[in-house]
């Protein structure tokens, strides 16, 4: 397997070189879902199983869309600035990525997290220790972290960025798009449901259902409208806010945040979970379909 | 090792991995876009089909058929719709059907 | 006589100014200067004497008091004033400052009878300095170029003198402890504060080389102002070195020769200089240069023979009062002289002129012969080194009078009249000429011993006599005329063309840069490319240097690590 | 076995990147990063068979389900109305 | 339920209320940020009287889950960013009515506000390494957000260029952080002093700081923040320049004090860093022709005057140094919203923000100038201000240590910062002949009280320094 | 009550100036009365309390703001000496002002800057710290800078930025040498004495280097010689503010400093042993000297004045440098002294220019004639400043010489007389223009000078003669300051 490791690590740099200097934005954003694709790969062939999931679902198939849609709204790339810079900057950035290799390769780390988190497991209410840790043991960084998705929801709404208008891709998108939308459904419930004991969860779930809409809406399927924006916008906001009441009315219940009611942890979560996998999903797909229009001065 | 489905899958997988080659040195070879898209269209599905076939084999598990199966579906799906749209968009005619 | 109490001398004339700052008042001041000083004649010619007055809140402490032979000063100093300003009333009734004459008139008045009264130190010092800067207003008075020159020199040379007796004033108020002015005259009082208190005071008495203003201001001031600053305030500097020097204590031959050197040379020189001056005010004090330089010798001889000064002291005394007299009169003369329109009044004015020159010249019956007759004897009685040249100094000081007296004659007979001056500008030169007469039984100087004349004190008076007949003669014969020197020695070499640039003001320094803010420009703000680079090299820097450095051991705060 | 065909896949897969940097157009990069989705789930699909871990399954499927995404928005976004 | 969790929270579910009824952004803006400040101001009463807190949260201890550190410091923070959060948002609420181009600015200010307020309440209670970086996400994120509110093409310029610098300090940040998980096998902030004993955990320490620097935007590293600083709305620019800057020089301080002796070398190098910018920034502002450049370039060699104090600290829980450089955060905080908020008001009425065109106005000079000049005076340092004791402090301290060179050069920052300032606010004073006897002066708006307040509150603090200072001794032991 | 006396005194102008800052300029009535009754109230405020301390009483207040840092206000005699001048020379001032700038623009500034500066002076005169005192001293120059660019040309504004760069220089080092000291001593409360204890024998240079900051902090503002560029540049202000520069607020406050400074944190004992005291009064003999010289050159009326000031405020330096209770009598008596003085004559040239445009030494002909009033007000300062008995500045040259001697230094009447041949040299030609030359043809009044403008120098010309002539009544200045020296040199 080592060839195939390196052959799997040689792709990767070749694609971030590519993704880094080729002048087409189409090219970049093309490499950078390659990328994508093997990264994922190599989570995989570390046995993390989980984030190859989560890179799979928002790196491989979302971002690209994005990525798309922001080319096309840049437009053509201009001649750059500090290409003088770059030479320098490689030399610097790869001297500190090998150093830092290296570092990461020496150090020797103590067994400290791992066996905390496995004694602590049956405590937790679900069986994946990645979701304890992320939704019990650490629950409060992944609030933040959907925070900070709100966050940035926030941010492209204020930008106002234009409100898509797909071209229509004609009728031949549509079988595809009544096959994909049902099975990302079912899949993302699958992903969500399948969390609290293996690999999957409210990331990974939403990411998916939120490639299903996507697909509804490239089909043209999808309602559009003010009121349909703004309730998007609601379901985006709302994962936070059940977390965050979430967290607020356990304290209420237990006197400690985030600390779930003794023996309801699983529901709690998983309840968390299917809150946040629409609000995650709702978020990925106005991040790409875009607010209503406003002009900037 | 040698029971009939793990030789079978293998092989069904040495073949749709073939296929997968081929497809990557015809997309590489063929001279123009349109032909280049029938790569993606025809043998890189059959190459993941045979491969998804192939493993199925081997696990044998209707757990992990389900899943191998719909991968296949969407796979397939993916490619067809993907490669017509592209084709048709970059036809001259094409654009507004 | 009427008891005056001595607080009163000099608060009348202070009153007096504080009333002229009220415009209305002014007439009524115009009209009450003349009676200022009466307080102080009063006191002085009181017996016994004003009980002294003690004013603890004034000033650094303040006593009034008359003693010794303050009171002569303050009689005739009293009387002077009284005078004077009864002509200036009348000679400036006209004059567009004459408030502004009468305000620094006053003040000098205030200083000049407060100075004789004051017991202490601060007192003493202040009166002197109202005096002496009250009457650079009167000098300046006219204001004309003559005026301006006279004005500055007096006032630098005033101010001179001030910082001087200051200094020195301080200096012995430190060494002896005491506040008390008669105390500056005790041992204890350091040379050097002797000293710096006698410059003070010879400035005032125009003791050569420090008499420079002296001729300057008689000539620029109005005459009555000439006739105070000659006749009383002169003698306030002559007042000073008596109260300060330590005499008839201690012999102090060298400061002696010191003081007879300065005399002497004045002696000398006053005439010489005063017999070129073409203005007749100008002549007199030049004569009162060397009546006071004949003052000061009186006090050297005292200095360097103690012994002598009971005999000398009330001699000198007696001289001041007479030179008061007499200079004054003939100062106040002078404006009379303007007022003689017609041949025959201008005569009779010339020829009661003469009364006190000849006085001055010491003709023998007139003041001016009792007093140096007195001086003469108290000298003969001391015995000391350099005595002998005395009497050939007593002869030059009375020749040198005469002749000045003879130069002052013939140039006031020759000066044309004032047509605007009105004529009863003569009655207070006519008392002050009676004074001349009778002023030594007046004031009260004490016992005037009954002398006899002979035919050798009429020797100066017939030499000057001879000398400026063969002079006039001599110029007359060969054709030679006198160039008037222009008026203030060696300080006329110094005068500046007039220009209207400003006193003392040299060009403002050139204005230099201060600016503190560099030339500005809007500076490039850096570029993100640029930044990403500094942000990887910067990372990279810190990990490097903290990866190559020495790891330390944590410290014991941290010794309970989680088990792992 | 399925090691050195999982191998086969991962270059097959990785194959499609000449065309990809290569170009000419920019639909063949869109082209090329879909194939090298499919490949992408080949070789996940044979890890999967070569570990028996059946959760390589899912991600296999989640880059099925999504791999038209993108080159449905390249389509969509690559006409400009204007 | 307390006041911890509360302040974690209730800011967060005020901006999605705000996000999600724009009518009601206003209101709930101004009621979140009035209850978040009675929030920190009970909690600091209570940890000044009872000494700090820590909060396991979720029940889980340290090493496994993220607990919450309320001391002294943590306290002093809060409250000023509820402070100063008062301030820009009386600003914002009693703004004008504005003209339709704003409309969408003011209310997409508030949930942007409050993600900031939640995330910096989050930070400063955070004793968690990673937990850390996550705020420092939402921080990041929702400042961009605020830079470009103003919706100019400069400033979406400025806004990317902030975005790209933030992220590269987010990934230092993170590789920091990884790095000292694999070094230590935990990410808690009690680990930091652990790092030090090894290679790997030091150059993990390297790491974080040369992220924190990047957002703290200590030079070299400043680069993005004069432009996003200046070309960003006013109230959005107090806040940026006045908070969130704070947010990465806070973490300093904070493992400053926690690793002590530990991170001598990185001390070292934030002192002479902030030496640098104190200089850099200094002499940028003397040259910068608009207001709001020589704002945000004062606000790198305040930064940097900190970042210096920080450095210097001894470590010990007991040093004034650090005392110090917290006072100095905290004064500079209030002025340098204050001076924002009044730049704008000055903007506004002037219509433009040219420094040499400021002493030929007709207009008088008003309210807002006046609290720029107060909010320069606490700046620069001159009593009674709180910069004015916490320079005091900080040269009290360095004396002690007989750090010569250092005390040069804080004086000489302070020279230049009076320099820098006077330009501007010798132009407040104009009058005489500049401005003809009927001009008028601006009409009093909610932002000059704003300002005003906010610059009255740093003149005054100097005269209260007791209370922040004894609330500072009650930091973890 | 009566403990808050101090903090009461402070509030009349401290609270009053924020108040009169936000007045709309048009309201002057509201303003002016005010400014009257603040300034009345302070007046009456400090009588009471010199009442009390002459009675023994004592004041003190403190506010801890850091852990060793106190705003610590007391109220002892030399305080109550610096209050009493400010607050009489506060309502003549603000009554001047008031007419002065009748009319002008930007008012509500003025008076808000003015009571603050006022409200500096009576913080540092009631400091009981070194560190109170900073805060006051730096206020101090904040609250006078406005005043000093107030007419807003540009050459107000470069004097402005020439003031503030040596103010601000002399607050850096004054602020350090007290963050020294206090690193060193703890804490630095003002006692009589000293209360550095064994410091500068364990630690001398430090002690020593500190002293010279600290002296070089305060004698920016005392004017002391290489640092007093700033002051003749500072007189494009208008008149009320040179007088307050000049006479009360800023040089007093350095030379107040310096009293602190040499008395009640080193102690007079231990600056003479640390041999301190002879370079301090040698510098100040300089500065009388230097800025005498400089003056005669200027043809600039205030600018003259303010040459003068120069050289007028180093008597207080040289009063307390020479080590001598005599000489501590007449620095601290001229402290008073000066202010009336120059306060005067800079009242006086403020009328005459306000009333006839007249602002230099050459166009003073005839002055006297024409504005008879303000050219006697103008005259007795200048006789004061001279040394001319029985006015107030006699009476401190005269301690001040016997103190040179007492203290083994007779140079230093050598140095006094120098001084005062110059004072004459450059106030004597302004006399005589004024009194004694005519005025130009067709001069004609620019404007009347209404009661507000005449009042105020004439009071100070009095005080003038009064100080001097009741020189020896209890509560006059120089009583004052004896009792003062009893307490430090007993």
């Amino acid at each position: 397997m080592i060839a195939f490791d390196l052959a799997l690590a040689a792709g990767i740099l070749l694609c971030a070189v590519s993704a880094l200097t080729r002048r087409d934005r189409t090219a970049s954003v093309a490499a950078f879902m390659v990328l994508g694709l093997l990264v994922a790969l190599s989570w995989v062939r570390l046995a993390a199983p989980d984030v190859a999931l989560a890179e799979a679902a928002i790196g491989a198939g979302l971002t690209g869309a994005l990525f798309l849609r922001a080319a096309r709204r840049l437009g053509p790339l201009r001649p750059a600035a500090g290409r003088t810079l770059a030479v320098p900057a490689a030399l610097v950035a790869s001297g500190l990525g090998g150093g830092l290799a290296w570092v990461f390769a020496s150090a020797s780390p103590p067994a400290i997290y791992a066996p905390l988190v496995a004694a602590s497991l049956p405590e937790s209410g679900v069986s994946n220790p990645v979701t304890a840790v992320l939704l019990n043991f650490r629950a409060w960084d992944t609030l933040l972290e959907i925070a900070v998705l709100v966050v940035a929801l926030l941010v492209a709404n204020l930008l106002g960025s234009r409100r898509l208008v797909p071209v229509s891709l004609g009728e031949m998108t549509l079988p595809f798009a009544r096959i994909v939308a049902p099975i990302s459904i079912l899949l993302a419930g699958h992903l969500l449901w399948q969390g609290s004991s293996a690999p999957g969860g409210a990331f990974q779930a939403g990411a998916v259902l939120a490639g299903g809409l996507l697909a509804l809406v490239l089909a043209g399927l999808a309602p559009t409208g003010t009121l349909v924006v703004r309730g998007a916008l609601i379901a985006g906001l709302s994962g936070l806010a059940v977390f965050l009441i979430a967290a607020l009315g356990s304290e209420a219940l237990t006197g400690s945040l985030l600390g779930y009611p003794n023996r309801a942890e699983k529901v709690w979560i998983v309840a968390i979970e299917a809150a946040l996998t629409l609000s995650i999903a709702a978020t990925l797909c106005l991040l790409f379909t875009g607010f209503e229009k406003r002009k900037t001065s | 090792m040698t029971t009939l489905p793990s030789v079978l899958g293998t092989g069904l997988i040495a073949a749709g991995v073939g296929f997968l080659a081929v497809a990557a040195i015809g997309f590489w070879r063929l001279p123009d876009l349109l032909s280049r898209l029938h790569v993606l269209t025809k043998a890189d599905t059959a190459g993941l089909s045979l491969v998804a076939l192939g493993a199925a084999c081997l696990t044998g598990t209707p757990a992990s058929i389900l899943p191998l199966g719909l991968c296949v579906l969407l796979t397939a799906i993916s490619g067809a719709t993907v490669g017509h749209l592209v084709a048709r968009s970059v036809t001259p005619r094409g654009g507004r059907s | 006589m009427i008891a005056v109490p001595l607080w009163l001398v000099p608060a009348l004339p202070l009153a007096l100014v504080a009333l002229s700052l009220i415009p209305g008042a002014r007439p009524v001041v115009r009209a009450l200067v003349p009676v200022a000083p009466l307080p102080a004649l009063l006191a002085a010619l009181a017996d016994p004497v004003p009980a002294p007055v003690r004013l603890d809140w004034l000033l650094l402490g303040t006593e009034f008091a008359v003693t010794g032979m303050a009171r002569v000063f303050l009689a005739f100093t009293a009387l002077l004033w009284a005078l004077s300003a009864w002509q200036a009333i009348r000679l400036l009734a006209a004059d567009a400052g004459r408030d502004r004459f009468i305000t620094c008139f006053l003040l000098a008045m205030t200083g000049n009878l407060g100075l004789l009264l004051a017991q202490d130190i601060a007192a003493f010092y202040t009166f002197f300095a109202a005096m002496s800067l009250a009457s650079w207003g009167l000098v300046l008075h006219a204001g004309g170029p003559a005026q301006m020159l006279a004005g500055r020199v007096y006032i630098s040379f005033a101010v001179a003198g001030e910082i001087a007796l200051f200094a020195g004033l301080s200096l012995g108020a430190f060494a002896t402890g005491e506040v008390q002015l008669a105390a500056m005259a005790s041992l204890e009082v350091p040379a050097l504060a002797t000293v710096l208190m006698s410059v003070g005071f010879l400035v005032k008495l125009g003791a050569v080389p420090l008499h420079l203003w002296l001729p300057l201001a008689h000539a620029a001031a109005p005459a009555p102002a000439s006739a105070v600053l000659s006749g009383a305030m002169l003698k306030a500097g002559l007042f000073g070195l008596m109260t300060v020097l330590p005499l008839g204590s201690v012999a102090a031959p060298e400061s002696a020769a010191a003081l007879a050197a300065m005399a002497l040379t004045g002696l000398i020189l006053a005439p010489a200089l005063g017999l070129l001056q073409a203005d007749p005010k100008a002549v007199l004090a030049y004569s009162s240069v060397g009546q006071m330089s004949l003052m000061a010798l009186g006090l050297a001889a005292a200095l360097a023979a103690p012994e002598a000064w009971p005999a000398i002291g009330p001699a000198l005394v007696l001289l001041a009062a007479h030179h008061a007299f007499a200079k004054a009169a003939l100062f106040l003369g002078v404006p009379a002289v303007w007022a003689s329109s017609g041949p025959l009044l201008r005569s009779a004015v010339i020829v009661g002129l003469a009364v006190p020159a000849l006085a001055l010249a010491g003709l023998p019956g007139t003041t001016g012969w009792v007093a140096k007759d007195a001086l003469k004897t108290a000298l003969g009685e001391a015995s000391f080194g350099w005595h002998v040249w005395l009497g050939a100094a007593l002869f030059v000081s009375s020749l040198g009078t005469s002749l000045l007296m003879l130069r002052a004659g013939a140039l006031l007979i020759r000066i044309e009249a004032r047509p605007g001056t009105p004529r009863d500008v003569g009655l207070p030169w006519l008392a002050m000429t009676g004074l001349v007469v009778a002023g030594l039984w007046v004031v009260p100087v004490g016992s005037v011993a009954p002398l006899t004349a002979s035919l050798q004190d009429l020797a100066p008076l017939a030499a000057a006599a001879l000398l400026a007949g063969l002079f006039v003669a001599g110029t007359r014969a060969v054709g030679l005329r006198l160039a008037p020197m222009p008026p203030g020695e060696i300080l006329a070499l110094l005068q500046r063309a007039p220009t209207s640039a400003p006193v003392l003001a040299l060009p403002a320094p050139p204005r230099r840069g201060h600016a503190l803010v560099p030339r500005r420009r809007e500076p490039r703000l850096p570029r993100p490319e640029r930044g990403a680079l500094a942000i990887l090299t910067v990372a990279a820097a810190l990990a490097l240097a903290m990866a190559v450095t020495a790891p330390e051991p944590p410290p014991q705060s941290q010794a309970t690590a989680p088990a792992g | 076995m399925l090691d050195f065909l999982a191998f086969v896949a991962l270059l097959a897969t990785l194959a499609a990147l000449p065309r990809l940097v290569v170009g000419p157009s920019a639909a063949d990069r869109i082209i090329a990063a879909q194939l090298a989705g499919t490949g992408t789930v080949a070789t996940l699909i044979l890890l999967g068979a070569a570990t028996g871990t059946s959760a390589l399954h899912d991600v296999a499927l989640v880059f099925a389900a999504l791999a038209a995404v993108s080159g449905l928005a390249f389509v969509a976004l690559r006409s400009p109305r204007r | 339920m307390n006041e911890t969790s509360l302040l974690v929270s209730l800011p967060l579910i005020a901006a999605l209320v705000a996000a999600a009824w724009p009518r009601a952004a206003t209101i709930t803006g101004v009621i979140a940020t009035l209850g978040n400040a009675g929030l920190a101001v009970v909690l600091a009463i209570r940890i000044g009287q009872g000494g700090a807190e820590a909060e396991a949260l979720g029940g889980w201890a340290a090493p496994l889950g993220i607990g919450f550190a309320a001391d002294g410091l943590a306290a002093l923070m809060l409250v000023m960013t509820a402070l100063v959060g008062l301030g820009v948002s009386v600003q914002v609420a009693g703004a004008p009515l504005p003209d339709a181009g704003r409309t969408g600015q003011r209310t997409a200010f508030w949930p942007l506000w409050l993600a900031t307020l939640g995330a910096m309440n989050a930070l400063f209670l955070s004793a968690d390494l990673f937990n850390l970086y996550v705020t420092f996400e939402i921080l990041g994120l929702a400042a961009v957000g605020l830079t470009a509110l103003s919706g100019t093409r400069t400033a979406l310029r400025a806004a990317f260029d902030y975005l790209s610098a933030g992220l590269a300090g987010s990934l230092l940040l993170l590789l920091g952080v990884a790095l000292a998980y694999a070094t230590a096998g935990r990410v808690d902030l009690a680990v930091v002093p652990e790092l030090a004993g090894s290679h790997e955990g030091r150059v993990a320490l390297g790491l974080i700081f040369a992220g924190l620097a990047v957002k703290a935007a200590l030079f070299p590293l400043h680069f993005w923040m004069p432009a996003a600083h200046s070309s960003a709305a006013p109230e959005a620019s107090a806040l940026l320049s006045a908070l969130v800057v704070k947010a990465a020089i806070y973490v300093a301080l904070r493992l400053s004090i926690e690793g002590g002796a530990a991170v001598e070398l990185l001390r070292l190098v934030l002192a002479v860093a902030g030496a640098g910018a104190m200089l850099w920034g200094a002499w940028h502002a003397l040259r910068a022709d608009r207001l709001k450049l020589l704002v945000a370039h004062s606000t790198v060699a305040q930064v940097g005057l900190i970042a210096l104090a920080i450095g210097l600290t001894t470590g010990a829980r007991d040093g004034t140094i650090w005392r110090a450089a917290a006072l100095l955060m905290l004064s500079h905080a209030l002025a340098k919203a204050a001076m924002f908020l009044a730049v704008g008001r000055i903007t506004e009425e002037l219509g433009h923000d040219r420094i040499s065109g400021l002493n030929r106005e007709e207009l008088r000079p008003g309210a807002a100038e006046f609290a720029f000049a107060i909010a320069a005076i606490s700046l620069i340092g001159l009593p009674p201000t709180a910069g004015f004791v916490g320079k005091w402090l900080l040269l009290d301290g360095l004396i002690d240590r007989g750090a010569w060179p250092w005390v040069a050069l804080v004086l000489l920052g302070t020279v230049l910062s009076a320099a820098y300032l006077a330009r501007v606010v010798s132009r407040c004073l104009r009058g005489g002949p500049h401005v003809a006897p009927g001009a008028r002066r601006p009409a009093w708006r909610a932002g000059d009280a704003a300002a005003l307040g906010l610059a009255t509150a740093a003149l005054a603090l100097g005269l209260a320094s007791a209370l922040p200072l004894t609330l500072l001794d009650a930091t973890l032991t | 009550m009566t403990e808050l006396l101090p903090l009461a005194i402070l509030m009349t102008s401290l609270g009053i100036a924020p108040v009169i800052l936000a007045l709309p300029d048009g309201w002057s009535r509201l303003r002016t009365a005010l400014n009257l009754t603040a300034a009345g109230m302070k007046l009456a405020l400090v009588a009471w309390l010199s009442w009390a301390v002459a009675g023994g009483a004592e004041f003190g207040l403190s506010l801890e703001i850091a852990p060793g840092l106190a705003l610590a206000l007391k109220a002892d005699a030399l305080s109550v000496l610096f209050l009493a001048l400010s607050s009489v020379l506060w309502l003549l001032t603000t009554i001047y002002a008031v007419g002065y700038l009748e009319g002008g623009t930007d008012r509500s500034r003025f008076f808000g800057f003015f009571s603050l500066c006022v409200a500096s002076t009576v913080g540092i005169a009631m400091a009981a710290n070194l560190f109170t005192f900073v805060v006051f001293f730096e206020l101090l120059t904040l609250a006078t800078w406005p005043l000093v660019v107030h007419r807003g040309s540009a050459e107000a504004h470069r004097a402005g930025r020439i003031y503030l760069v040596y103010t601000l220089g002399g607050g850096l080092a004054l602020t350090l040498g007290a963050v020294w000291l206090y690193a060193l001593a703890g804490e630095v409360p003002f006692l009589p004495r000293g209360v550095l204890g064994d410091l500068p024998q364990t630690d001398p240079l430090a002690v020593t280097a500190i002293f010279v900051l600290l002296i070089a902090g305060v004698g920016v503002k005392a004017a002391l010689v290489p640092l007093h560029g700033w002051l003749p540049v500072s007189m494009v202000a208008p008149a009320p503010v040179s007088a307050l520069l000049h006479a009360v607020a800023v040089v007093k406050s350095g030379a107040f400093g310096i009293m602190r400074i040499v008395y009640d944190v080193y102690g007079v004992e231990t600056v003479e042993a640390l041999g301190l005291a002879l370079p301090l009064a040698a510098l100040a003999g300089v500065t009388i000297l230097y800025g005498s010289i400089r003056a005669l050159r200027q043809d600039d009326l205030k600018t003259r004045l303010a040459y003068s000031t120069v050289s007028q405020v180093s008597y207080i330096t040289l009063g307390v440098a020479l080590v001598s209770p005599v000489a501590a009598v007449g620095g601290l008596a001229h402290l008073i002294h000066q202010g009336i003085m120059k306060i005067t004559l800079f009242l006086a040239a403020g009328n005459f220019a306000e009333a006839r445009g007249v602002k230099t030494v050459s166009a003073m002909d005839g002055m006297g004639r024409l504005m008879p009033g303000a050219t006697l007000a103008f005259t007795v300062g200048a006789f004061g400043m001279i040394g001319v008995p029985p006015l107030a500045g006699f009476v401190s040259k005269w301690y001040l010489g016997a103190g040179g001697l007492d203290a083994g230094q007779p140079a230093v009447i050598a140095l006094l007389a120098g001084s005062s041949l110059l004072n004459a040299a450059y106030f004597l030609p302004i006399l005589h223009r004024a009194w004694f030359r005519d005025p130009p043809e067709g001069a004609v009044p620019k404007r009347r000078i209404g009661w507000m403008l005449a009042l105020p120098p004439a009071v100070t010309a009095a005080l003038v003669v009064a100080a001097g002539l009741l020189a020896n009544a209890p509560f006059s200045p120089l009583g004052w300051t004896r009792f003062i020296v009893s307490l430090e040199y007993l």
